[in-house]
Order: C-alpha cells, then structure tokens, then sequence
C-alpha cells in the first residue's frame, strides 16, 4: 500500500473518529462516570445487533436501493427462535438455524419482488416491515417469549472481556467491508448503484446481484436477532421497532450515500458507535426525553454536514 | 473463420424493426472477415439500431442473421459476446465510481474465489490505456475524473481489448481530436489483418472513405446504397444519405471583422485544466477553441458560465470594467450568457420527458403568463418550430427524449439553447453526432446568429469545421491559451502545432 | 378473515372494543378474554374488536370510533390511548345513542366536564397497584437506599399513575430516586437506560420498571454488568415471559391487573347499561402483586 | 384537449380506481354495514389531514427528495395550536398563524439545510423527526392540550355534508396538480427530479425551487395538523407518530416515482384513499391486528405491482 494511500485511509476515518472523540470528551466532562471501562463495555455489549445490520444496510444502500423492514424481521427471526426454544422445546441449533432461514427468506423476498417487477425497494420493504411484524406476533400470539439459559451459549463472553456477539460483529464488519472493495461481488455491488444501466449494457446481469445484497441483509438481520434475543434471553414481537431509521442513519452518518454507488461498512461502524456514545451519555447525563430527542435530530444532521466537509466530490458541484 | 475472406463472417438479410414507427426495414447487409464495413446515414436513420441488433441490444421484429454460415440470433448483450462480436457504443456507458482498470475489465475482472487481484488487474489495463493514447493516466484514477472525450477513448479500449471476430464502433470518434482518430485507425489496421470484421458508424465522411472498405447509407432505415470508397464519391454518398443536393459540405464563411467585445477573460484558473487562461470574443463573430483532447477547453467554458468553481481570473461583459459576478449558471444565463454542454446525456437533457419540454426548459419564463402559467399552446408552437427547423427526426413533440437518436438528442439540445436569446453563447462540441446535412444547418444558424451581432463560442474536436466556420480560433495546450488565429493566418499544421506546443515532444 | 365476526342480521346488540396497542401483550390477553367471553356467551351479543399499531398512534383510534360510529354498533367499549384526545369523539358516539364504557385508562375528569359528558369508568387503578408494588420492595431495602425508576412513555396516563405510586411508595419508606427515566415501554430503550444508570450510580439498590418488557430490558442490562445479585428489580403487568424470571428470583415482584377480565367487566357492563338504560357509577378492578412463589406460600390470589 | 389526451388521462387513474372499486366491492360483500353512506362521510372526514400532506410529499418526491418529518412536524404544529390555544388563551386566529408559521420554519429548516449544504433530504428530515417531536414534547410538557370548542369553527360542516377541511384537501388536491403540471414551478421541480445537473447548467438555479418545495410541504404538514386538531379539539404531542411512512406508502401506490421526476397529486389522492378504504374496511371486519397488518403490507406491494403494469418505463428496465 503506498503512503498516499494510507493518507487517503486514515483521512476516511479521521472525520467520524474526530466526531466521536469529541461526544467522549463532551459527555466525560458532564458525567462523574461516564469515561470509564464499565461504559465502554456496555456500549459493547449493545452494539452488537446495530453494527450487524447495519453492515446489511451499507450494501443495500451502495446499490441505492433502501430496506425499511429490517427492524419487523429482526421481531419476526427473534419470535421464530422465541417461539421454536420456549415453546416447541427444540434443540439451540434447530432454533438457530430456524431463525436464519426466515432471515433470508424474508430478504430473498425483497429482492425477489423488487428485482422481478423491478420495483422500488422502498416500498416492497415498506410492505415487509408491515408483513414481518404481523408475523411476529401472529407466530407468538403478541407474547413475549422467555428462553432463559437455552440460549446463553449465544451471548458468551470470549476473550479480554468482549463478548461472542462483540466479536462476531467485528468480524462481519471487516469481511463485508473487504468484500465491498476488494471483491468482484462488492465492485458488482458500487457499479450498480452508479449506473445499472451500463452494468446491465456490460453484459452483466444485474437482478441477481441486487437479489444476493437484499438476502445478505436479511440473513444479518436474522443474525442481529440472534443476539439480541440471546442478549435478553427472550424474544418480544415488538423487538427492532423503529431500528429501520436508526439504521440508516447511523449508515448515512458514516458517510454512504443515499443515491448509491458509494460507501464504506467501516464508517457505518463508526456511525453506530456515535449514536450508541450519543444514546449513552445522554442516559448518562440524564437528561429529559424532548431534549434528547433534539440533541438527536441536530447530531445525526450536524455529522452528515460535517461528513460533506470532508470529501467534496469535485464532479458532483451542483448536487 | 473462413481464412479465404470469401465466406462472409455475418450476413444480415430482411432485417425490420418499429417502435412507434419503422427504424429498419428490409435490410440486407454483410460484412466479411476482415473487412471494415462503414456505415452512414442520418441521423435517425436507424444505425444505432441496426448495430444493436447485430450485438443483442435490441430484439428485431423480422429478418434473420447468419454468424460464419450459422444461424444467429442473440437472446443479449452477453449471448453477441459469446458469439464473438462486441459493440462499443454511440451513448457513454461508463460507470463512474469504479477506476479506469476496473472499467477496462468490468466484466472479466481477474479473481481468485471472488477476491480481485488488483496488481494484475492495474497491470493488465496499462497497455491497454497505451494502445488508446491514455498511457499517461493512472489505472486507479476514477472515470468520473475525465472528460467526454478520454471516456469515449476508454470505451473503445474495452471493444478493443477483447478477442472478437466483429467489433461494432458507433460513431467513436465524434468527439475525438485528430491524434486520436489516428490512433484509433491504426489500431483498425492492426484488428483488420487479424481477420476482424468492422462495422463502423460515423458522421465523418472523410474519414469513413480513410478507413472503409465498403460504405453503406441508410436512409429511412433502408440500406440504399453499398459501393467501395474508390468506386463513390463525398458527394454522392451525401446525396444518397439526405436525397438531395448539399452543395459543398461545410461553407467556408466570408471573412469579417468582428464589433465590439462581448466577453472579456482574464486570467481565468480553475483546477489543473484550466491554467491563467485569457481571451475575448466580440459581437458578430464566431471564435472557435481547437485542442487536444483533455486540453482543458470544456472545463474553461465550464468555470467561466459559473458551472465550476473559479480558482482566479475575472469576466468582464459587454465591454464593461467591472467583472461580472458569475458564480452559478443562473448568474451566467442572467447576464446573457449560454453554454451547451458536451455531454448530452448526463448535463443536458431531461431523458424521460417530453422532446417539448426539453427545448423550452431554458426560456419557461417567456411562453408564461401570469407569473408562472404555462402557455402549453405557445410552447408547443415554438417546440414544433424548432424540430422543423433543425429537422429533429421525432414521432411528435410528445415523444420522450430517451427515445430519439443520439443526433436527434443533440439537435434538441442545440434547440434548448437557440430559443433562448443570449448575446454570449458558448457551444461544447455542438455538432458531437450529428449527420452533414444537419451540421450544415447548425452552422448556417449559428452564423446567422452572429450576423445578427450575437458572440459565438464553438469547441469542437473537428478542425476541418473550425476552420470551415470560424472568425478566429483559439488553441489550447495543456491548459494554457497557445495561440490565437485570425481568419486566414491559420492551416492545420500551424494550429496543430500550437495545440501540442504545450506537451513537450512524445504526443 | 372473518375470525371473531358473526355476521347475519340480527337483534343481538353488537359490542365494539377498541384497544390500545394490540402489539402489546397485555391488550391481547385483554382481548382474548373478550373473545373467549362471547364464545361463551354467544346469544348475548357479537363482538368486533380493533386495536392500533402502538399506543402513539391516537389519530387512528379516534378514526376507529368514527368507524364504529358509522357501523352503528350498539355500544362501544374503549382503552384510550390518550385520555383526553378521545373524549371529543366518544361524546360523539354517545350522541348517536351509542352506549360507551370506558376500561383500563380513565378519561381526564376535567375535559369530561367540559363537554358536559358522563362515561362510566372500569378499571384498575395504576397507581395503587404501583404502590404495593413498591411496597413490597421496600422490604427488601434499607430506608436511605438508592432506587432508579424506569417509567413508560411519558405522556400516558397509566405510565404517569405507575410513576407516582412507585414514588409514593419509595417516599413512604425513605428512598433515594436518584433518576427516573422514560423506557417508552420496550426492553431495548429500557436496556439503554438501565445499562447508563448503573454505570453512573454504581450504589444503585432497585430499580422499578412501569411494565415487564422494560423489566426484561433492566434484568438484561444488569446481567450484563454482572449486577444481577446486587440490583432488585420490580415490574408490573405480569406477563407470561416474567414467570421464569419470578422464579429465578431476577425479578422481585410485578402487578397483575387481569387483563383477561379487563375487557370483559366493561362487556359486561355495557350490556347491562344497554339493558338497563341507566348510568352506573364507576367500578375498579382488582389489582394483585406477584411475587416470587416463595415455597409454600402462597402470595398471589390471581384467578387466572 | 384532445381526443387522445382525453384517453390519456383516464387510463393514467383507471388503474387507482380500479383498485379502488375491488377493495370497496370486497369489503360491502364480507360486512354488512360497510357499503353506507355514513361509511364513505366517515373516510372523508378522516382523510383530509393525509390527503393535505400526501400533497407535499408528492412535490418532495418528484424532485427526488423524501420527507420523513411529516409526522413530528404535524405534533409539533398541533402542540403549539394547543398550546396557545388551551394554555396561553390566544385568539384562533393567532394559534392558527402560530402552527402555520411553525410548519412553514420547519419546512424551511429542512430545505436550506439540504439545499446549502447539498445533504440528502433523507437525512436532514431524520434529523427534523426526531427535533420536532422533541419539540412537541417540549411545548406540551408531553402532555395532551385540551383546546374544546375554541377551534370548532375549523371543523365546521360546509356543503352538502362535507366538512370544510375536506372541501380544503380538495381544493388543495386540484390546485397542486395543476401547479404540478401547468406552472413553471412545477415544469422545473419535474425537471430538477429528472436530471437536476441539466437543470442547473441550463441556467435555472435549483436550490431556491428545492426550497420552495420544502417550505410548501411544511407549509401543508401545519395545514394538516390544525385540521386534526379541530377533529380532536385536542392537540396530542405524540400526533402523526408515522405518517411518514403511511404518506410515502399513499404516495407511492398513487404512482409517483422515488427517483424523482414523475409524480401527480391526483394519483396520490386515490393513493390515500385506497389506505383509508383499507384501514376502514379491515377494521369493519375486525380481524386480528397482526393479520391486518400482513394484509396491509401485501395490498400496499401489490398496488405498485399492478401499478408498473401500466406503465412500465422501457428505459428503466433494470431498476
Ligand atoms: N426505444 C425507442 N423507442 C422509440 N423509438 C426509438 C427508440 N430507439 C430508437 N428509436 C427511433 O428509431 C430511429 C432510429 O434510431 P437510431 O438510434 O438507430 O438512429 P441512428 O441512425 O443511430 O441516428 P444517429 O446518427 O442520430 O445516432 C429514431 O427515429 C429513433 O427515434
Ligand atoms: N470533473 C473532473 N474532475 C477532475 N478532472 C477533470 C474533470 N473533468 C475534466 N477533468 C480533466 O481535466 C482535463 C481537461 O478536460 P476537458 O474536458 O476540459 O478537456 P477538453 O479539451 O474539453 O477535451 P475533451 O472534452 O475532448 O475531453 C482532462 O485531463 C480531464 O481529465
Ligand atoms: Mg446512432
Ligand atoms: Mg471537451
């Protein structure tokens, strides 16, 4: 790798890394205990579930489609493994393995719907937040599942202190984030979202690659249910309400666009970790409700501003 | 392959295809192993669509093509490319946030279990980018970064740098300069004694009687005429393409002295393109900017109208020493300034809507009323007006611009421009894809405009038609103004050498 | 698709329940109370229940009255989700001789007032059920101790009621809240919430959660931090998926309101008043604490 | 008008019809008390609210943008309407221009913030959710404003049993449509949806029209949320908790297009209706919650199925 390259890398990084020292900084000076280890584990510990999908999220965005159902099937995957371990008593890998082929079928279905009538994932999504979580409590009869210990190998703690999910969160980001650069699939993935006309016109075929992005993304929501389910050792219907923006705007905050064609699975990392720092601190600090939803709104727009600073693209002036 | 060259590798016979009208009807056509089979006719004429035929574009409603004596009938793009004929195409498809390499080899990206070797990747593009004369650019450099005329440059790399029997080019040079255009030849010779056959589309006569072996005309989407280059004349395959007498091709313009200065720029920078750039134009005349490809003649028009920003440098208007404040395009066209963009696609059409609504989108304002209301009776009128007189080959002015030809979409464009009264106008590649006799009426206009006292900017890639059409030329080198030429100073060696004054020796 | 709806024309009165958030557990037992009731019951009358997405969404069960209205249904009975936002509508319905019982969350006294209207009320109460919640756990604790108390959305009426008898009963007995901080119901707001509050009050003793998902939520986050044994925490709703967790002594106590009979006093009741032509006044119901079945004893006098 | 514009335009709402017809036919054969006249007077004195903002919406997304404020802009307007009204004693007129100024500085909030800094509106109006529901809070002390009779006059019934606010949706249904499709201001919001570069270069400066189309969409959200106000004569904090979504959902089964540059507000209307017929007839049949939203999520991806039957774009075959 050469130096410019490196330069070029860690600048990627350096205006979201920047953001994020700051809130620590904000948030330390303002609370007795909030800079401490104890934080910065629990933050581990709950971040695990967001940064899964939204490494989903980044690739669906990439190709400027959008996937709005990703909070009802992580309800939906969560009901499923619920259900299959309090309920029907099955063993943890039938549970599992039940979970995730609802993940992904519920994917294969965006991207079956949309690719086929070539509609606009918006709304076939839009159509699955609402079936999924129907799902959801129609498979549970609205209840919350309690699994108990069933389902604690799951949530694990494996080295230094960092959990399994931690962990497996880690490695998905790093392999979806050389994927997307470093593979044809991922090159695939950009090229579409640029111009899919001319993939199509390139003798590519198109519809499967988006297909394979929107079941990847319902195959990690499965797996963000997984955690989140073994995290709180049940399984509510009601989980992942409202994660589909949240979602989104930790991915957008990192830097990836909503017209397509450019992203990165690391800077949604990071815009995970600032809301997860954001969401803590203000917890922390104690603040009422409406002023936490303000300082919210005027941080996810203040980051995206400061984001645009960073990398004018020369060739997109009138945007 | 047939090794004798008597077989023929593709011969197409009854083709037909109708959208809301008939493109093609009853062609008949066949092009042998190394051949090169050029391919002319208006625009609209249907030759875009026959090419996408032969590449598995566009499904045809009847006929039947024959690939080395077998049935061929591709189901697509991939299936023609298989069958070993690949099209490089009139329209820019590139994708702009991959890099140069990645675009070279989109389809074929060299990998281990998914995962791109870069290092061969880059290496593989490098020869490639030579043989087109980007040698000097970097593999990892997005497309997005260059110019019309370097993407059209890479677009024929990818149809070059495949194994094919037939290699379609529509219209590859229409916005190339000359070097260029040689390099492109000589790269045909070579394919041509590699037994590849050629189907070349273009507007650029002489350069169609250069390279072809044997020259078709399409007129209405019927195949009139098929002579080789010895056997014909310019003016008969003019006759043959429009159904009349042009007259000699280009008029050479009286020459004559320009008014008063319109435009005045001084010291204009913006980015590496565009490096302390200064010039005038004056009322009544028409200055012409000549330049190597990437010389930085776009991205001067583009920072002086506002579309880019400015790094340093003033313009002053209408003989005025107060520089004008132009920091958008809607300053510019405020202050009587208009630019046509080179890229159609992308910077000046609406695709999907109305051909009408295209060609009024610049001058709203005037056909309404009350403050906003749309007069559709005028617009339609002053639409209608415009495609006669450009003769803009469309259904009706309903028709969405997407679904014209690419010089049809380029007169529309020019259209959008010529109803609305500016005194600076500013035309990037104007003629980019568009036949004789239409290039003859563009020109005759844009005179017209200035005898009317109107100032006239043209960049154009085509020298013959500068000089042809032209007050004064400006040649850029390297970003730099080199010269500038009145009417009857210049030849093309001396603009030719004013133009690469500014790269050293080695292009 | 015609589950839960007898339709031929007859004379039978037609009851319509209108519920909060049928996403929510407790609204579904309530609702399957009501349904089990008219199985049982069949020539009494027929039963069309609706509910709304979440308890947010007002709008659309002030649309769902109307709609009831436009059915001409013979009485209404209604879990509002907002307490003063619906009253305008239900006087609207009663005026078109509609018969309206109002369960679960009361009308504000003062809007009734205002529009001169009389709903009759049956119910919990919220407050008091807090309260013995709270109480019990008071027993656990030492007066001066730290608690935390995780409350629901903040502008429900229940969720209000719940907070100040959890303070109620944390006053009485001499605690320190030393927050308080909105869950809007769902374990995960409330696993956030928790998770920062032991971080920043390491000494925390109890933390009291206006329902059981934001319990699950607490009990989630303390595990995580290794404090399930030093932190208690109390519930309220009794909802199935808390029984284990009662058990295993993770969580302390919770309130059950009978949602299953909920639904059907206020049937019940309406039928009667449809019958009757008369206002009965206001009835509560019986709220019940839960705790962990200690051996033995027998604590509970739920009837489930 | 010619004959074939005539045709035209009536195959461009058959379809929405259509569909509308079905739904209305099915739903009078499964209940008895569906197919009355009190059922359509009720829809139509629910709807005018998402018929106002479907409006605004329409215009945001045909020039490509999105606005997912809508429904905290709504609980923020009708909390101040509340506010001044129940609290403060303010004179109708007064709360009245108060709402509409609150919308109106939303409105533009979101555009100058997307506009200057050329940020997605996706995730300025994110942003805009979470601030003004904050605000809402804030203003109400998340508490409900009881207004009474003060604002009865808004909801008062017009002619022939139609209450003025719907006859206003009406009125601003027709006035928009042809603002869409016979003004410049519409020509040139079709256009920026288009391709808002060739806009720009072609001497039009896009931004202010952008600005425009946003302050007119906050302008409609308070529109909107005095009207539901005076149906509830009580100002709710939580109010339009995600219409967002619903508006989009109406918006885009009405037709208009995502990417930008194809819209009417006419169709939009039908889209409206088609969820409100929905919602009214599911909830005469009373079936279960968790069915109704599964049949919910299917009807809404089955529309824009049926709908790209008619008019599939051939040059827009990928997407
Ligand atoms: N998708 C389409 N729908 C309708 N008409 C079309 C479509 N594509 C092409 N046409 C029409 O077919 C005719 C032939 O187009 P074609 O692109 O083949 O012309 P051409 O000879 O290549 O012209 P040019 O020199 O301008 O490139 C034109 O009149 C054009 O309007
Ligand atoms: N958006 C851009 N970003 C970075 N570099 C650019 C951009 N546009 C053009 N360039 C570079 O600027 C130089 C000048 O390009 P310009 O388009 O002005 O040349 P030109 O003389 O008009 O030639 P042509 O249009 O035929 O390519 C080229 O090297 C080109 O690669
Ligand atoms: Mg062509
Ligand atoms: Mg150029």
């Amino acid at each position: 790798m050469g130096r410019s390259k490196l330069i070029n890398l860690i600048s990627d990084y350096l205006g979201m890394a920047l953001a994020l020292a700051v809130l620590i900084i904000i948030f330390s000076l303002s609370t007795e205990h909030f800079f401490s280890i104890i934080t910065f584990r629990t933050i581990a510990n709950q971040i695990p579930a967001a940064i899964i999908i939204a490494t989903g999220m980044t690739y669906i965005l990439v190709i400027a489609g959008i996937d709005l159902s990703v909070g009802s099937v992580l309800g939906l995957c969560s009901a499923v493994l619920g259900v299959s371990l309090a309920h029907l008593q099955w063993p943890l890998w039938a549970g599992l393995a039940g979970a995730l082929g609802v993940g992904l079928a519920c994917g294969v279905f965006n991207g079956l719907v949309s690719v086929l009538w070539g509609l606009p994932s918006f709304i076939v999504t839009l159509g699955m937040l609402e079936i999924a979580r129907g799902g959801a409590h129609w498979v549970t009869h609205s209840q919350t599942q309690y699994i108990g210990s069933a389902i604690e190998p799951v949530a694990a703690t494996a080295v230094g202190g960092l959990s399994l999910p931690f962990l497996v969160a880690v490695v998905i980001v790093v392999v979806g984030q050389l994927v997307l650069v470093r593979t044809v699939f991922g090159r695939y993935l950009v090229a579409i979202g640029t111009n899919e006309e001319a993939v199509r016109l390139s003798g590519i075929d198109p519809r499967p690659i988006k297909l394979a992005a929107f079941a990847l993304s319902g195959l990690l929501v499965a797996i963000a249910a997984i955690i989140d389910t073994a995290r709180f050792q049940s399984a509510n219907p009601n989980a992942g309400t409202g994660f589909e923006l949240e979602a989104i705007a930790a991915v957008v905050i990192g830097g990836t666009s909503l017209m397509g064609g450019r992203g990165s699975v690391v800077s949604s990392f990071f815009g995970v970790l600032i809301i997860a720092v954001l969401n803590t601190g203000l917890a922390s600090i104690g603040v009422r409700d409406e002023t936490k939803r303000i300082i919210t709104g005027l941080v996810i727009v203040a980051a995206v501003i400061v984001d645009q600073y960073r990398h004018r693209w020369p060739w997109k002036r009138g945007k | 392959m047939d090794a004798s060259g008597q077989g023929k590798l593709l011969v197409v016979t009854g083709l037909e295809k109708s959208y809301s009208a008939k493109v093609l009807s009853e062609v008949d056509l066949s092009i042998g192993a190394g051949e090169v089979h050029a391919l002319v006719g208006e625009n609209g004429a249907g030759k875009s669509t026959l090419a996408g035929i032969v590449a598995g574009l566009v499904k045809p409603d009847g006929g039947h093509m024959n690939l080395n004596g077998r049935p061929y009938a591709p189901r697509n793009r991939r299936d023609a490319e298989s069958s070993g004929i690949r099209l490089v195409m009139q329209e820019l498809n590139l994708i702009g946030n991959l890099t140069l390499a990645e675009s070279l080899f989109f389809d074929r990206l060299p990998h281990r279990l998914g995962w791109i070797n870069y290092n061969r990747l880059n290496e593989q593009a490098r020869p490639l980018l030579d043989q087109v004369g980007l040698g000097e650019l970097d593999p990892t450099r997005l497309v997005s970064s260059l110019g019309v005329g370097q993407q059209q440059l890479i677009e024929i790399a990818v149809g070059l740098s495949r194994r094919c029997d037939l290699l379609i080019l529509d219209e590859p040079t229409a916005a190339l300069t000359d070097p260029e255009i040689d390099r492109l030849f000589a790269q045909i010779v070579r394919l041509k004694a590699n037994g590849v056959g050629m189907i070349y589309i273009s507007h650029r006569l002489e350069e169609v009687q250069r390279v072809a072996d044997r020259i078709s005309v399409l007129r209405d989407g019927q195949l009139v005429f098929t002579r080789r280059p010895s056997e014909t004349s310019l003016e008969e395959i003019v006759r043959w393409m429009v159904g009349r007498e042009l007259g000699s091709v280009v008029r050479q313009r009286p020459a004559r002295s320009g008014g008063a200065v319109a435009l005045r720029v001084r010291g204009l920078r913006a980015g590496p393109a565009v490096q302390d750039v200064s010039f005038e134009a004056r009322y009544g005349e028409i200055l012409g900017f000549a330049g190597l490809m990437g010389s930085g003649r776009t991205e001067t028009m583009r920072a002086l109208y506002g579309a880019d920003r400015r790094e340093a440098g003033q313009i002053f208007l209408r003989g005025s020493d107060v520089p004008a404040k132009i920091r958008t395009p809607s300053d510019a066209v405020r202050r009587g300034l208009a630019l046509l963009t080179e890229n159609r696609k992308e910077q000046g059409l609406l695709l999907p809507m109305a051909v009408r609504a295209n060609i009024s989108l610049s001058h709203l304002g005037s056909i309404s009323r009350w403050g906003g209301w749309v007069q559709t009776a005028v617009e339609q009128a002053v639409a209608l007006r415009w495609i006669q007189n450009l003769r803009i080959r469309c259904a009706s002015a309903e028709q969405p611009a997407v679904e014209l030809s690419g010089g049809n979409q380029q007169k529309v464009v020019i259209a959008k421009w010529l109803c609305r009264d500016c005194e600076v106008m500013i035309f990037d590649e104007p003629t980019r894809g568009i036949d004789v006799g239409a290039k003859f009426e563009v020109y005759r206009l844009l005179a017209d405009l200035a005898d009317k006292g109107k100032a006239i900017i043209i960049v154009s890639s085509d020298l013959k038609e500068l000089m042809a059409s032209c007050d004064r030329i400006a040649v850029m080198s390297a970003g730099r103004l080199a010269a500038v030429f009145d009417r009857g100073e210049w030849s093309q060696d001396a603009i030719m050498a004013a133009a690469l004054s500014g790269y050293g020796v080695n292009l | 698709l015609t589950d839960g709806c007898q339709r031929q024309a007859s004379t039978k009165p037609r009851v319509a329940l209108i519920m909060k958030s049928l996403a929510n557990e407790f609204f579904l037992t309530m609702e399957n109370g009501a349904r089990a009731h008219q199985k049982a019951h069949p020539g009494e009358y027929e039963l069309l229940v609706n509910g709304i997405k979440d308890e947010l969404d007002v709008s659309r069960q002030i649309d769902l009255v109307e709609q009831m209205i436009a059915q001409r249904v013979d009485a209404i009975v209604i879990a509002p989700a907002d307490s003063k936002a619906l009253i305008a509508v239900c006087k609207k319905a009663q005026d078109a001789g509609i018969v309206v019982v109002n369960i679960d969350n009361q009308f504000d006294a003062g809007v009734l007032a205002d529009k001169k209207a009389k709903i009759p009320f049956v119910g919990p109460d919220n407050r008091k059920g807090a309260k013995a919640v709270g109480d019990y756990l008071a027993k656990h604790l030492k007066p001066g101790d730290p608690v935390a108390i995780v409350e629901g959305a903040p502008n429900a009426f229940n969720a209000v009621q719940r907070k100040l008898g959890f303070e109620d009963a944390m006053k009485a007995a001499g605690m320190r809240i030393i927050s308080s901080q909105s869950g809007y119901w769902e374990t995960d707001k409330a696993n956030q919430a928790v998770a920062a509050m032991i971080t920043e009050h390491p000494d925390l003793k109890a933390i009291l959660c206006a329902n059981d998902s934001m319990a699950l939520g607490a009990v989630a986050a303390l595990r995580a931090a290794g404090k399930s044994d030093q932190v208690l925490v109390v519930g309220y709703d009794n909802i199935s998926a808390v029984q284990q967790l009662l058990k295993e002594g993770k969580i302390l106590a919770t309130a059950d309101q009978h949602a299953d009979q909920l639904a059907v006093f206020g049937i019940e009741y309406a039928l009667a008043m449809l019958t009757q032509e008369s206002t009965p006044a206001d009835q509560e119901t019986p709220v019940d604490l839960i705790t962990a079945p200690a051996p033995g004893a027998k604590v509970s006098t739920a009837t489930n």
